[in-house]
């Protein structure tokens, strides 16, 4: 999976995109977004409140939990500022 | 038709456009956002706006189409800028042609509302010392889309 | 400000000169009504639009000044044309310029439903065989103006 | 006083501007309309029907019965159609 983030949660993290692969603990987007929360303060902190976080998958809003295949590209970020 | 770009474009050259050498239309509505200095409390000084690109122009047409469903339009437009912009240039444009006023002008503020909440991008604000901040939603503009939701 | 006028009009270069060098407004609207070919079950191929010198200015700055207390305006304009048009040029023109997209759509809609039922002016539509005759008043813009009074 | 006819009230008088004095017959805006009836067919037929007629004196609208003076300018012409 290719993972996006963008404006404030790609500048906490310092990054904009990386790999993922699937597997038997990263399946869905419940189970990443648990996942992302384990990898040190900085995720822990991004993904702390996800009434602030949106998740796109496939460049589709998503608004419950959806599973997740290799070669999905999954974006997080805040609610948009556009307009 | 949507653009999502880089440059500056210019409200009128995009109306002639829509409209030149039609005879059908009778009503054109234009909306243009600029950057302004001001903003929510804070003067602004510089703009970068952030986009999804993909997923931008994805829902830009998905809105676009829903108006068109909704409205009975002759010609629809948006033009959404990303990239670092200066005080006073234009932001984003939305124009709307119909053969009566009351389509154009719903379709149009409806488009506006919608693209507030749902396409992809991401302001940045920098203010007259050099701090750069992101805009955070407004609650005005969740509101704003309330208006829209079919009964 | 209002212009009444013989002359066809550009809704840009309007816009541009309300917005040029100024970088306090966020949102600017522009409506253009231009000759269709088409009215009401009827083949248009002219437009000739008679008024009231005078009266007319006085109520398009009646209205200007009405919109004006209404909203929260940065900037606004009406041009309306007068004499004969050949189908697809502009008859009339309003432009609001305000900090908030709202303010500026409202007070749009609303010069125009106003100016539609109190400005004097008188169509008479001439169709494909040389036929000419006056244009009746519409019941959907009595209507219109109605969503205006103040409760 | 100047009298002004527009649009179709115009066309079908065949004529746009009259001068008329005030007088004991012609005093005010209802005393005006009475008297246009008594002018001829043409004129009884512009004002039969009130309902499509819109009068205004010195160019603002008049919605109820209004003194008349030498000097004002009172126009008659039927629901506006701009925009």
């Amino acid at each position: 999976m290719t993972i996006l983030y963008f404006a404030w949660l790609r500048t906490k993290l310092g990054m904009s995109t990386e790999d993922l692969p699937c597997s038997d603990e990263v399946f869905d987007t419940d189970s990443l977004v648990a996942w992302m929360k384990t990898r040190g303060p900085a995720f822990a902190e991004v993904f702390s409140d996800l009434e602030v976080v949106r998740i796109a998958v496939n460049q589709e809003y998503i608004t419950s939990n959806t599973p997740l295949k290799d070669g999905d590209e999954v974006a997080f970020f805040p609610p948009v500022t556009g307009g | 038709m949507i653009r999502v770009q880089r440059e500056v474009f210019e409200t009128g050259v995009e109306i002639e456009t829509m409209t030149s050498g039609r005879t059908d239309i009778g009503a054109v509505v234009s909306f243009t956002g600029l950057v302004r200095d001001f903003n929510e409390g804070t003067t602004v000084s510089k703009l970068t706006l952030e986009h999804y690109p993909g997923m931008t122009e994805k829902q830009l047409e998905k809105i676009e189409r829903e108006a068109n469903e909704r409205w009975d339009l002759q010609g629809s437009m948006i033009i959404h800028r990303y990239g670092v912009m200066e005080l006073g240039e234009p932001i984003v444009l939305v124009i709307t042609a119909s053969a009566h006023r009351q389509d154009a002008f719903e379709a149009a503020s409806f488009l506006m509302d919608w693209l507030k909440t749902k396409a992809p991008f991401w302001k940045q604000e920098e203010d007259a010392h050099g701090q750069s901040g992101w805009v955070s939603e407004r609650r005005e503009d969740i509101d704003a889309l309330d208006r829209w939701e079919k009964k």
